[in-house]
């Protein structure tokens, strides 16, 4: 046989042996540098990056919300995300990039929400999360509540139930990985009630089922009791009962360990609620001097709240307030008249007792850091 | 057995039992008295089931939440102007339809088979068909209507590029196909930087289009891996099956729901934050992994089913490893097994309608999505779930008749 | 051949042309590849975890879970632990695979048969059933299920059969035997395994009789009779010494201002539109294996059996079936696993199966513990499905099987 | 009325009457009216070309096919719908197949004595005697807790014929028997047949065994295209044959 | 190395050598030490009963099956788990099976033309053109395009003949290559391969067919249980066997 070939041959084979140990080399110390990593407790991402770089460079602020509750997150008609918490969304996306339309959202489940902010994946989770402690320390921050809902119970009006202490022995239908489901046990505890649960995973079901008759009572947040009442078939055939057994304030939340960030998004809620403090509506924003130095202030025109150590433009406040609206507007197009109705007036969403604004609901509990 | 008598030449008919109508009404449905009963009580079961569902389908359904869904269902929220700012971006999805028109073309010019032709007529003339939905021409647009027509001359522009150009080989072809599946993600994505390509995040997918993209996906990439894996099962190399053996029964043994929510709560911590995330991807990775453990195990049932004479021969006649198993093992492997993948395909289909856990809107997520978020619509559901049924059924079904046909037609009982 | 060359080589062939060493190099990348990637992997997510102070670890599983359940089987309370709901959620999930798999089969059985049956209508029918039902996803069909028992009266109005069976749109309820006292169940219990296992024992005496003499020796009469004697026997004793039967039947009865029902046994609709939609569409695959094994068994058995004078029966009884369940058995199985693992879907009609309270869980715990946990539930019950098959086809194996 | 006809004149002799024997498989004419009588005791071997309807006679003789036209009558019994009938004839008919069709997941014995047990409701004891002794007559007494996958194709043969044997049928149908098998178990499998045959057993046999057909048959039937070409002694038509057809085939297999 | 050794002495002569070769089933051994030398242009023909070790040694030739002592050379390459000496072997050794083993999902055509196009990488109408050649050598030029499913099995057989031959063996091994087929189909197939041996090729054919063996065979080898027992001219072999059990054998398939 040809030994020419077979020394070409083997040489070819040393190099490729001296290759595969140069890489077995490099991976050694690539497992090395990860172990080492692993021990000091760091990972392999862009540390020096900041939220806010990483979001101007994507150019989309990603929200994490929901597509089935009308009034807080749904789709409409033609298929554009709506609702409340979207247009919290909208506010920060035209606060670090100026347009309002620069959102990406997430639809994910309730079980899902923890997880997603915990992973980073999302810059924030408007969806209809009730802040509690445990959540604040295992997923990410509270940036502010943004709403104050409590958990009723609606009932058939026929079968004359006027509290829910009167629920004894009933079935109620719950939506799964909730607040609501953990409340209800607390109440059935308390008060001795032995109620039978039913957990859906979604809402056309558990709406569908209620109505059905497949239960006795629907147990939920308050204002989603509302909305879903219009779903029934026969709504006045329902009622609500006036007992509220827990403390459901709900908010925005960001994902831990950047805290700009959550400075920027607090910053961004205190606008919109101190925009309709001071009056000041998305048809009708001074872009000049006022007569009132706490407008100017918030409107950039004179002086700063810490746009600057934010990293927000000094005008953040016109912008925002521009292609959203204040709190009040947001809060009607969605949740009051021009939504699903929830009335505002004399309840805790109203802003505080002696908030600036001259023909605001007050007496609430809507208030901010301020801005100054 | 039912066939007409034809012509015999010693002139002797068979007996009218044997054939005719008679023949057959005797053979199979009275042929004793249990089977008279069994017909009977059948024959009445089957009318009142007619009998009430056709009433409730004509009758006391309202079917309004299907046409205001409308083109919804198929393409999902991705003509939205959230989605597509400032541009039209239908003709997206409708050039992507129009080329996979010429690639069925292609595919019939090439094999010139009846099951080739009447699938890419079957594509192009109910692609076609929906240019004349009864919308108006403010939700259905002229251009939308005339690129949905052009899937018609497609079919033959294909059929022709296969004929008569050096494009009509079957490698040639098949590289075209998984380049059209490119340039379809391509044409969906966008491409920054390109101005009439904007970027659509996926997020904005959905629909019965989403369905069909994992679908498709997750079939032509699970077959490959499937094939690997069963391969490595059925190595004589004790390390390689003991890693297929692990990855395949791990796959296997757990619920895909669970793996496509693990997908999105777990998986991601394994990136890097700063990496762009893709829930979609990773479903459909997961997805495609799920499906590519059940497939391996139909393709190794295949090759098991090979007479282990096939590779001898081979081997025999000098083939190196590996040509024996890609030129004699797995194409008669694969044969042996079409009913089961195809069958595996349709699972695959149909687990699309899944990815609703990740919050993607597909043909069955975006149905419920609307009726949610209108809640006047939630009486409705019946009817929304039957769409959705009957829309499943007529795709499934179809594959499942097509690939009834592949076997005919590549003679799979003839062996 | 030079010293260089000469020390690669290994028995005297050249290392890069020796079958064996080249196997052994395939061997070792690509166990050293999956390694790293597997490794490489799971490092980033623990430091993710551990970065992102993200929970872990499995102390929660003691903790008390305070979340209700909607469905449970065994007794539940919000004060147990997590650990101990995670058991609820697996018998949940067990026993909805359980009732499943004999609907299932059952079902699958008498459609595959019928898909051969000789009749074209029955034939036909069954061939439309399949098509349907195994080509429509199953989360549909739940759907579609869900608002079938809706459309089914309410709890006041249920359809009531002699006053002991309920059905409504929250579930069907029926009588079912309670313990009177739970150490003279038990006892009972006990007594009556001893019946069965006389029954049995008597059953194989006859049948064995029979085989030998060829006289019918009806040992399916002698052994129920036996096991029913010792076991109404020891009823009767244990009611006299202790005063109270061992069981009594709990009737169901609505109660309250709700009219739920209350005693017997209650399979609520969640467990009824699951169970339906399980059952359907698996029996819908099941059918076609059947028939698929049915028909995998050659013409020449049943040739050979009739030309032997075998009656119909008897061939499918002794010649058919028997050969037929070496076909039928693995993708049976699978099927099995299958049904178990689309047991998942349960929450979307609520049904608390084990998918669904664990996603659940994760709102109160860490999520990779609880995913670890579930994925190996699954692997577990997946695998005694396996060991299930292979001990039945181990029982039914025959030489050059 | 079949037995009241068989009651009267010579065909009281005759164990197997075809006459004007059609049968169609939908449209096809596989038989075109075969008419022939075999005695108590005759072993008559039938030959032809493939597809000649060889076996689909043998078959229909024990109803496994059903003929359209013509009579059939089997130990006074006539084949017709009556499945008492068809039972009835099956019992007393045997069958062996060219491909074995033993049951695999039966042992030997099993395989034997399944039928006596079930169809004519012996013990256990008397079907196993029974077989035992069968299993000595074709020549493997010690195989009887075998399954058949481990015996070879000359032994799985002779279970078979020991098969039918168990049900003490008063005539055997053959379908080439050994043209499944090696050169070597041929024989062995011929030699149970010459042996049966010579107890007197009436035999019915497709074979292209031509030595066997010589040696052993009382009778040759040559069977093209669904009819009776020619009828003869063995000695005469291997020598002899009147028929073209015959004269060609035999020229194309001797 | 093993090239080194076979250049001396008359070795070269023999195309095939088997010295002490051998084989274990797991623990059952299939070759206990067969020696035997097949020169080129021999026609050798291997008999024996069932289960002797026939097929095993064939195919232990073309390392099909491997074996674990001794060696075997052919055409001066020895066996080893050297892969380029297996292949070149197998290039050199064409190999025709009982069951034919054609490719069912290629035509006559690309049966024949695969292994002259992956392995000798000719270009396909080349190889069809030899292709053609030995169809018509084979007498079946009309079938080309046709599926082997298609086809009786006489011409399957000579297909992969045909297919074996495509890639100019210098040895053809033949195992039982017409023990499948139907009386009427064996001659054509013995024919084919008379043919092949008056052209010289060398051939180790395992067959029953004493005809063939004794009118075309060199030598005739008689193994039993693993051991070759009788070499001899088929004149002898057949008329004065030697040994003991080559007489049983005999006496049994004559
Ligand atoms: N079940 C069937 N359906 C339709 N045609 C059939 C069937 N069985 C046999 N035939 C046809 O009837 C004819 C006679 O077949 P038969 O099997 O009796 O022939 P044969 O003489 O036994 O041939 P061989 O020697 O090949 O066994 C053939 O043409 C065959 O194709
Ligand atoms: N793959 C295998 N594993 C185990 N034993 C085997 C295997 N192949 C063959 N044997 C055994 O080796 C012995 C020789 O087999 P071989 O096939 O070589 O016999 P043969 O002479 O060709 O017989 P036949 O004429 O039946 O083909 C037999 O006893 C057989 O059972
Ligand atoms: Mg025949
Ligand atoms: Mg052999």
């Amino acid at each position: 046989s040809d030994t020419s070939a077979l020394e070409t041959e083997n040489a070819n084979l040393k190099a490729e042996n001296e290759a595969m140990k140069a890489e077995n080399e490099a991976m050694k110390a690539q497992i090395e540098e990860g172990m080492a990593m692993l021990a000091a407790g760091t990972l392999p991402m862009g540390d020096g990056e900041s939220r806010l770089n990483t979001v101007r460079e994507r150019g989309k602020v990603i929200c994490a919300s929901r597509d089935d509750v009308p009034g807080y997150g749904g789709i409409d008609a033609a298929g554009n995300n709506v609702g409340f918490d979207i247009d919290l969304c909208r506010a920060l996306a035209t606060a670090v990039l100026g347009d309002p339309s620069a959102i990406e959202i997430r639809l994910i489940n309730a079980a899902e929400r923890g997880p997603t902010i915990q992973s980073g994946e999302v810059d924030m989770l408007v969806r209809t999360v009730t802040w509690t402690s445990s959540r604040d320390a295992g997923w990410g921050n509270y940036a502010q509540t943004m709403f104050y809902d409590g958990q009723g119970f609606m009932v058939r009006a026929d079968s004359g139930i006027t509290d829910a202490l009167e629920l004894e022995g009933a079935t109620v239908c719950v939506t799964l990985g909730t607040t609501t489901e953990l409340n209800l046990q607390d109440f059935s505890d308390q008060n001795g009630l032995g109620i039978t649960v039913s957990t859906f995973e979604d809402t056309d079901a558990v709406v569908a089922a209620y109505d059905a008759g497949q239960c006795d009572s629907f147990t939920n947040d308050n204002s989603q009791l509302a909305a879903l009442r219009t779903a029934l078939s026969n709504p006045a055939d329902h009622v609500i009962l006036p007992n509220t057994i827990s403390e459901e304030p709900l908010g925005p939340v960001v994902p831990h360990g950047d805290d700009q960030w959550f400075d920027i998004v607090k910053t961004v809620m205190a606008i919109l609620i101190y925009g309709e403090a001071y009056g000041i509506s998305q048809s009708d924003v001074p872009s000049a001097a006022t007569d009132n130095t706490k407008v100017d202030r918030l409107l950039g025109i004179s002086g700063a709240f810490g746009q600057e150590e934010l990293g927000l433009s000094e005008t953040v406040a016109q912008d925002v307030l521009k292609a959203v609206g204040n709190y009040g507007e947001i809060y009607d197009r969605n949740l009051g008249p021009s939504g699903i109705n929830l009335p505002r007036e004399g309840g805790r969403n109203a802003l505080w007792a002696n908030a600036p604004c001259t023909d605001c609901p007050k007496g609430g509990q809507i208030y901010a850091a301020p801005l100054r | 057995m039912a066939s007409p008598p034809v012509s015999q030449p010693e002139g002797m008919l068979p007996p009218r039992s044997e054939v005719g109508v008679t023949g057959w009404l005797h053979a199979n449905l009275f042929s004793n008295w249990f089977n008279s009963v069994l017909t009977l009580v059948s024959a009445a079961l089957l009318v009142t089931g007619l009998w009430f569902g056709l009433k409730w389908i004509f009758l006391a359904a309202d079917w309004t939440v299907i046409s205001e869904l409308g083109g919804r269902f198929l393409l999902g929220r991705y003509n939205t102007e959230a989605a597509c700012e400032g541009q039209n971006c239908f003709w997206r999805p409708q050039a992507a339809l129009i080329m996979v028109s010429v690639l069925l073309g292609a595919a019939w010019g090439l094999r010139g088979n009846r099951v080739a032709r009447a699938v890419a007529w079957l594509v192009a003339g109910v692609s076609a068909a929906f240019a004349f939905l009864p919308y108006n021409l403010a939700t259905m647009g002229l251009d939308v209507r005339i690129l949905l027509l052009l899937n018609l001359p497609a079919v033959p522009l294909g059929w022709a590029l296969a004929k008569y150009t050096p494009l009509g080989t079957g490698t040639r072809v098949t590289i075209l196909g998984v380049a059209i599946f490119f340039i379809t993600l391509i044409l969906l994505r966008g491409l920054p930087g390109l101005p009439f390509l904007q970027p659509v995040s996926v997020v904005y997918w959905g629909g019965l289009s989403l369905n069909l993209i994992l679908a498709v996906g997750g079939i032509t990439l699970s077959l490959p891996i499937g094939i690997a894996l069963a391969l490595g099962r059925r190595s004589n190399l004790p390390v390689v099956k003991v890693l297929c053996v692990f990855f395949i029964e791990v796959f296997r043994g757990v619920p895909l729901i669970t793996l496509l929510f693990m997908s999105q709560t777990l998986v991601p911590l394994a990136f890097p934050e700063d990496m762009p995330q893709n829930s979609l991807f990773r479903a459909a990775v997961v997805i495609t992994l799920f499906s590519s453990a059940y497939m391996a195990e139909n393709i190794r049932g295949g090759l098991q089913a090979l007479h282990p004479g096939q590779a001898e021969a081979a081997r025999a006649l000098g083939l190196p490893g590996w040509q024996t198993t890609m030129l004699i093992s797995l194409p008669q492997a694969i044969r042996n097994v079409i009913p089961a993948i195809v069958g595996q395909f349709i699972g695959l289909f149909k687990d699309t309608s899944l990815v609703y856990i990740i919050g993607m809107l597909d043909v069955v997520a975006i149905g419920r999505s609307f009726i949610q978020s209108n809640p006047e619509y939630l009486p409705s559901a019946r009817e929304l779930f039957v769409f959705l049924a009957a829309v499943f059924w007529i795709f499934t079904y179809g594959m499942s008749y097509i690939s009834g046909k592949v076997e005919d037609y590549m003679g799979v009982g003839r062996r | 051949m030079d010293s260089a060359s000469r020390l690669l080589t290994y028995q005297g062939i050249p290392v890069w042309r020796h079958v064996q060493i080249i196997q052994w190099a395939v061997q070792i990348v690509s166990g050293i590849l999956v390694v790293a990637l597997v490794v490489w992997f799971f490092s980033n997510m623990v430091g993710a975890i551990q970065d992102r102070d993200i929970p872990s670890g499995f102390s929660f599983l003691s903790r008390e879970y305070q979340t209700p359940i909607g469905e449970h089987f065994i007794p539940y309370e919000s004060s147990d632990t997590f650990l101990y709901a995670l058991l609820v959620g697996i018998t949940n999930t067990a026993i909805v695979a359980v009732a499943g798999v004999f609907l299932a089969t059952a079902l699958g059985i008498f459609i595959g048969v019928s898909r051969l049956s000789s009749n074209w209508i029955v034939s036909k029918l069954a061939m439309v059933y399949i098509e349907f039902f195994r080509n429509v996803p199953l989360l549909v069909q739940l759907f579609f299920w869900f608002y079938i028992v809706l459309e089914l009266p309410a709890i006041r109005e249920s359809f009531v059969v002699a006053d002991a069976f309920y059905l409504s749109n929250r579930g069907f309820s029926m009588p079912w035997p309670k313990a009177t006292e739970y150490s003279v169940a038990v006892i009972w219990l006990g007594l009556a395994a001893v019946a069965i296992v006389a029954g049995w024992l008597v059953y194989r005496r006859q049948a064995r009789m029979e085989e030998q003499t060829g006289r019918s020796g009806y040992p399916l009469i002698y052994s129920f009779a036996t096991a029913l004697v010792i076991g109404a026997i020891a009823w009767l004793i244990l009611s006299f010494a202790g005063g109270s039967s061992p069981f009594y039947i709990s009737m169901p009865e609505p109660q309250g201002r709700f009219g739920n029902i209350v005693g017997g046994f209650t399979a609520r609709a969640g467990l009824l539109v699951l169970l339906t939609g399980l059952v359907m569409y698996t029996a819908s695959f099941i059918a076609e294996i059947v028939r698929a094994g049915i028909q995998s068994v050659g013409r020449g058995q049943t040739e050979a059996a009739r030309a032997l004078g075998l009656s119909p029966m008897s061939t499918l009884r002794s010649v058919t079936f028997p050969q037929a369940m070496r076909v039928i058995i693995p993708p049976l199985i699978s099927q099995f696993l299958n049904l178990t693992k689309n047991s998942s879907l349960g929450g979307a009609v609520a049904y608390s199966d084990l998918t669904n309270i664990a996603v659940t869980m994760t709102q109160t715990a860490p999520a990779v513990s609880i995913f670890m946990l579930i994925m190996a539930s699954y692997l577990a019950m997946s695998l005694t499905w396996s060991l299930i098959g292979n001990l039945y086809n181990r029982h039914i194996r025959f030489v050059g099987g | 009325m079949a037995v009241e006809e068989t009651t009267t004149g010579q065909e009281i002799e005759d164990i197997i009457i075809c006459r004007d024997v059609h049968k169609w498989y939908g449209s096809f004419h596989a038989l075109k009216g075969v008419s022939t009588t075999v005695k108590p005791g005759e072993v008559v071997v039938i030959l032809g070309p493939s597809g000649s309807g060889k076996s689909t006679l043998i078959r229909t003789i024990n109803h496994l096919e059903q003929h359209q036209r013509g009579d059939i009558i089997v130990d006074g019994i006539e084949l017709s719908g009556d499945i008492r009938n068809i039972d009835a004839i099956r019992r007393e008919v045997g069958m062996v197949f060219q491909s074995f069709n033993l049951f695999p997941h039966l042992t030997v014995m099993q395989n034997i004595t399944l039928a006596p047990t079930k169809v004519r409701h012996w013990s256990k004891s008397q079907a196993e005697e029974v077989a035992n002794e069968l299993l000595t007559r074709v020549g493997i007494p010690e195989q009887a807790s075998k399954f058949p996958a481990e015996l070879s194709g000359g032994q799985q043969q002779r279970v078979a014929i020991a098969r039918a044997l168990a049900m003490q049928p008063k005539v055997m149908l053959f379908d080439e028997p050994t043209s499944a098998l090696d050169p070597e178990m041929i024989k062995e499998v011929l030699d149970v047949m010459r042996e049966l045959a010579s107890t007197g057993m009436t035999m019915l046999t497709v074979t292209h065994e031509i030595g066997f057909a010589r040696e052993v048959a009382d009778r040759v039937i040559m069977m093209d295209e669904g009819n009776i070409v020619e009828e003869a002694e063995p000695n005469e038509f291997f020598t002899n044959p009147r028929n073209e057809r015959a004269q060609m085939f035999l020229s194309q297999i001797l």
